[in-house]
């Protein structure tokens, strides 16, 4: 359809979507280094970061592979994102994850021993001892999304100068939740980014069978919600976007949709087998835009980084991850009764006797 | 005091919880200029403002989440669902949320909040508009059910909800929003969220109700009165947690419970409250525990609606037929 | 966002929208006559049916109005819409309807006995004597839209070039279900097209704060889905577009989202009061835009009306309708057991005490 | 005929139906070439074709509808929800449409659907994947619900949900998907949708239960039968409608009753089975009707599902407190 007065027709709304990117493929800055990045060690840390989420992964995988922990969805090849989200949130906003955003999660402060204790299949993985306001991730997917609007809305009517970030993949875009909040967010003007990363896949369901639409940053069209896609293995413009987002929506600007592009390296989680339903070919031609590698050859370019600075890193990053595995695999199982302790503030008289039961039942035969 | 009917009771205990704290908001669809369908939060949004009674869009899965995300932040959303007919797509983010992110983060995220829902049928509405599935809920861990069945008691369960730290599911019979009139003191007093109202006295049969069918509960109490027969009748008010101690202690003195209610019969309330007699009152147990339901089959549109509700004969009938039984 | 290549932002992809309109609310033709119009008769038709429906409208908020019926939505104003799809579809093609769709339904068979015996409160006014296979109109807003994608779905797998037809509100939008709807349908290319119908309000919430969205056409954007904004008070137009996107979804081309701008003159329903939440001077306004009236000049004008034939017009329309208001009103109640009769095709034995408990239930004293 | 596994005998049902009736087609989330998350739809896809077994997006109201869309058209869909506690989402569909639609318009349209949704604990599987909430569904009139329990049963019982006219939410406990294998026909012959089966005669005690627990309930038994303690063991099998009468006739013989189920306690069909009892068993009960169940909490995570989950120790305790009662 196109503008034609003389059959009744007239143009009545035009949308655009980009495409940003700042360090391509080969590791060549196509744009020139954005603004977050003259804090001194800006680049450093966002290489570092991305490390010690990397090497959390492979770990969190071996844990499962050796049978110390249960189910697991890694984040390999996505680090940038979560990364990105991490360095540019500030304390006092609001991260609503999925199980992906390892990165993001421990920059704001989520023990590496609280993430294995959660796929270690206990609830004290999501007490978050030294972050307390973010959200666990959900598990049913994008119901995290209207939980964000609500928190925003708070932050609004607070009128309190913070942010609710909250992620989400390609799956999710196709879940009623997902646009109910950004239909939401677009009314009511709220302090809220959503990232959509798209990894190509949800499961075994390739993006393209996900959606007809030629982007997922589209989606916010809908909503009246600004959206861009970013590259999303390049952290550097992942970190400027997102930052300029956030930013944007804490002066009162509203919410932005991003969709970072990337690819999901690994298994859909451990006990998925991702070679049933997809090509060698295509996870090799991923392996060559790795976020991480292409960060740190344009730092080594740079002269910013060095052979034995990544020793150290992985060294300092490796020590690290084994003093988390040591505190998750010491850390005794919760006492039986303690699922009714957290039921209620204070557990009503009605299943008192439930708890005692639990205390006292003896074994567990199950045969 | 003026005497008012249990919707404006709801109104006057919102317009309180309001006034006296601000981090209650109040929204949903049509609550704000339209006053809600029911009006029940009428003239909120003049006295509050608009971001404190907000009008929605019609979107219930992401209404729910929102008053989890409000909660999580230490507000106290009392979010109104226009029909229970409607509040089937909130149920993801109850059951998989609000129940659980307290005992998920053991503790470090709460979800304070309340969600009102008219219910039941009898007022002759559409299709749709006249179901009561409070048993869904009652399934629930983590959640309390509440349903006021007076003013007085809708005032004063209302602030209790709003106050609890826990998601409370505040269910309103609606057949029964202006059936009566009742004085209502504004005092800001709450009431126990776990416990049954006794509303009779009585010796020969226990009759346990809820909702709008606390109307014909009495009616028919009254009439076994007429003929000699002294029933006792427990609203029990608060579904879960469920007070069996008030029930179990009527019916060790009784012997005979009728259990009446308008939902359907499987895997009902009704069921819960039977099951607990045939485990832990059996010995006191004269006859069998009847339950006066709705049947088990759609909430016929409103021609025929009041073939489905209980009515006083069926539970009359019901009560007789558990003073022959022993 | 513009594209701005030294700054790594490359353009992705572009959507516009665009309104159509035949008939200007002058009565003017701003557009040659659409192909339909050659059918002899056929604005004649639309005209007819127009009238037919407003007439079958007014008495059913009569019958409300003097206790003879229940709640009633009206679809005072919107009759243009209706009546375009009405015309536009084949007989194998399946309406799935809201209620304000009368005038479709009438013209697909449903009778109008049975349009006042919905509102009367019995089933059989669901049962549709001479329309076999559209939905009754769904009362929990959006929920019909999947229904839709499934009746498409098995149009397209059987290879019958059938289409269904979805009409849903502004309100509705903002529904999860309507989303998820819409990104199927443009996945699997079905054969469904979307009336989106714009009539400004949602009970008591006007249209711009429903969604920050400029059009509701554009919510397809978000699905791939083609989204374009019609007249909706311009009968000719609507049964253009709407004909033209039934034909294309017959023919492989798969769903289109239409949103005809319209306005609700009634209130929401016969329980609503619209003066609590809308100004006079609006619904004034919109009077003036009125459909039938615009189409009558419009025929006038060109001869083909007149007012004997409007005499005669509404002579019929009445007669027709108040023989359809004796049968409604001589319709007995259905015997209470009956509400076990369509519960499964066999009632299972688990529930045959019920019902013989409903049919010898004498009086239902409920005080 | 080869043995074969709870889940292998989905599949072969599955394989049957689509092979006999062009009419059934299966959809939901990475059922085609990854086969399901538990393989229950493994090499359908490759068999049947991509437009009879569809991947779909992940959107579980959507595929609720979509499956009354084409069932409306005659079609026999048979939709995949990947975990029961993904199913919430679709709660509208089925409780607002696939169960009223043929009472709504005096049969003119149905909804010959089935969905399939693994459910319960036992697996270790990572949060939300592991709970019960089978009440949830048969509170809901119009529609069945059915748990299989053996690889004959769920072939059968797979085959007569497909065939059935009416909605049929068919709940697989995927802790026994592969713990016992079975010799089964490919018959194409169905079991009936409303009888529970009795799996053990018995005469001091009835064991009432349903999905994975027949497997501690059938230790229970053995250990009760060394013990000298005859148990009769009944699998509901069908959830709803539920045959009351077997079960009624099971402790009219034997005086006493055990319920044992994973589902949270309140308002759980372990309570519509109990009311039931005190109901219509009342003068045939020598003690009070236990229910062995899940608690009214949260399901844990991992690490204490099985504090949750009814032992075959909770099940014998339960018994010999029926024993001594009387
Ligand atoms: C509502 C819901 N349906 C189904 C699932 C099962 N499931 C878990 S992850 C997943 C795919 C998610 O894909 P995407 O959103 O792209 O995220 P990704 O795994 O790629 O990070 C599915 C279907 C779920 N968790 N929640
Ligand atoms: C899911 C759901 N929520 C709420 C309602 C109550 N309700 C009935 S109509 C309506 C507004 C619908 O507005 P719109 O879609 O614009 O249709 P219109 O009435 O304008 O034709 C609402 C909120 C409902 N029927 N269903
Ligand atoms: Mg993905
Ligand atoms: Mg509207």
């Amino acid at each position: 359809m196109s503008d034609d007065p003389k059959h009744g027709i007239h143009h009545v709304a035009s949308f655009d979507i980009h495409h940003s990117q700042v360090l391509n493929e080969h590791s060549e800055l196509v744009a020139p280094l954005p603004y977050f990045t003259h804090e001194a060690g800006a680049l450093l840390d966002l290489y570092k970061w991305m490390v010690r989420t990397r090497t959390f992964d492979a770990k969190a995988v071996a844990l499962q592979r050796t049978g110390k922990m249960g189910t697991y969805s890694p984040c390999l090849g996505q680090e940038a994102i979560g990364v990105a989200i991490g360095h540019a949130m500030k304390r006092e906003d609001v991260l609503l994850p999925t199980y992906r955003e390892q990165g993001a999660q421990l920059m704001r402060s989520v023990a590496m021993h609280e993430i294995f204790l959660y796929w270690g299949g206990d609830e004290r993985g999501m007490s978050y001892r030294d972050q307390r306001q973010d959200f666990p991730i959900a598990v049913p997917i994008a119901s995290q999304v209207p939980h964000a609007c609500g928190v925003a809305y708070a932050m609004k009517l607070r009128k309190e100068p913070r942010v609710a970030v909250v992620t989400l993949g390609d799956g999710a875009t196709s879940k009623g939740d997902f646009y109910e909040g950004l239909n939401m967010a677009g009314i009511w003007n709220l302090p809220v980014v959503f990232v959509v990363t798209n990894n190509h896949w949800a499961i075994s369901l390739g993006r393209d069978q996900q959606t007809a639409a030629q982007t997922l940053a589209q989606k916010g069209i809908a909503a009246g919600v600004p959206g861009e896609q970013v590259d999303g293995n390049d952290v550097i413009a992942c970190r400027a976007r997102i930052g300029k987002a956030i930013e944007k929506a804490r002066s009162g600007g509203g919410p932005t949709l991003i969709e970072p592009l990337t690819y999901r390296m690994s298994d859909h989680t451990t006990a998925d087998d991702a070679t049933r339903y997809r090509s060698k070919e295509e996870v090799e031609h991923y392996k060559s835009l790795d976020p991480i590698l292409r960060l740190r050859r344009y730092l080594e370019a740079n002269k910013m980084w060095s052979e034995a600075d990544e020793a150290q890193l992985k060294a300092d990053a490796s020590a690290e991850v084994d003093a988390a595995v040591e505190i998750y695999l010491g850390t005794e199982r919760q006492a039986p009764e303690s699922m009714f302790d957290h039921l209620y503030e204070t557990l009503p008289r009605a299943y008192h006797w439930q708890r005692e039961e639990v205390k006292n039942a003896g074994g567990k035969d199950h045969g | 005091m003026a005497e008012i009917t249990l919707v404006e009771a709801v109104n006057l205990a919102l317009a309180r919880a309001l006034q006296d704290d601000p981090n209650v908001i109040v929204f949903g669809e049509d609550v704000g200029a339209n006053g809600g369908v029911f009006r029940a939060t009428e003239g909120l949004q003049a006295r509050f403002g608009h971001e404190r009674v907000m009008d929605t869009p019609l979107a219930e899965t992401v209404l729910a989440g929102m008053a989890i995300g409000m909660a999580a932040q230490g507000m106290r959303p009392v979010v109104e669902m226009q029909f229970m007919g409607f509040i089937y797509s909130a149920i993801d983010q109850i059951i998989n949320h609000a129940g659980r992110l307290r005992n998920r983060t053991r503790g470090r995220i709460t979800v304070p909040m309340v969600m009102r829902a008219p219910f039941g049928g009898g007022i002759h509405a559409p299709e749709h508009h006249s179901e009561s599935t409070e048993a869904m809920f009652a399934h629930m861990p983590g959640i309390r059910v509440v349903i006021p069945t007076s003013p007085a008691r809708a005032y004063g369960l209302m602030l209790a909800a709003i106050r609890d730290p826990d998601p409370v599911i505040f269910l309103e019979p609606k057949r029964i929003y202006r059936m009566v009139k009742q004085e209502v003191i504004d005092d800001g007093e709450a009431l126990p969220l776990d416990v049954c109202f006794q509303l009779r006295d009585g010796s020969d049969v226990t009759l346990v109700t809820w909702g709008a069918m606390v109307h014909e509960t009495l009616q028919a109490a009254d009439r076994l009165a007429e003929q000699g027969i002294s029933a006792e009748v427990i609203d029990v008010a608060t579904i879960k947690p469920l007070d069996m101690d008030t029930i179990l202690a009527s019916v060790a003195k009784t012997g005979r419970c009728v259990i009446v209610h308008e939902a359907a019969r499987t895997c009902s309330v009704g069921a819960e409250i039977a099951a607990n007699l045939a485990e832990h009152g059996l010995m006191n147990l004269f006859a069998p525990v009847m339950r006066v339901s709705g049947y088990d089959t759609i909430m016929p549109m409103f021609r025929m609606e009041y073939d489905y509700l209980p009515s006083v004969e069926r539970i009359l009938s019901a009560v007789h037929k558990t003073l022959e039984a022993s």
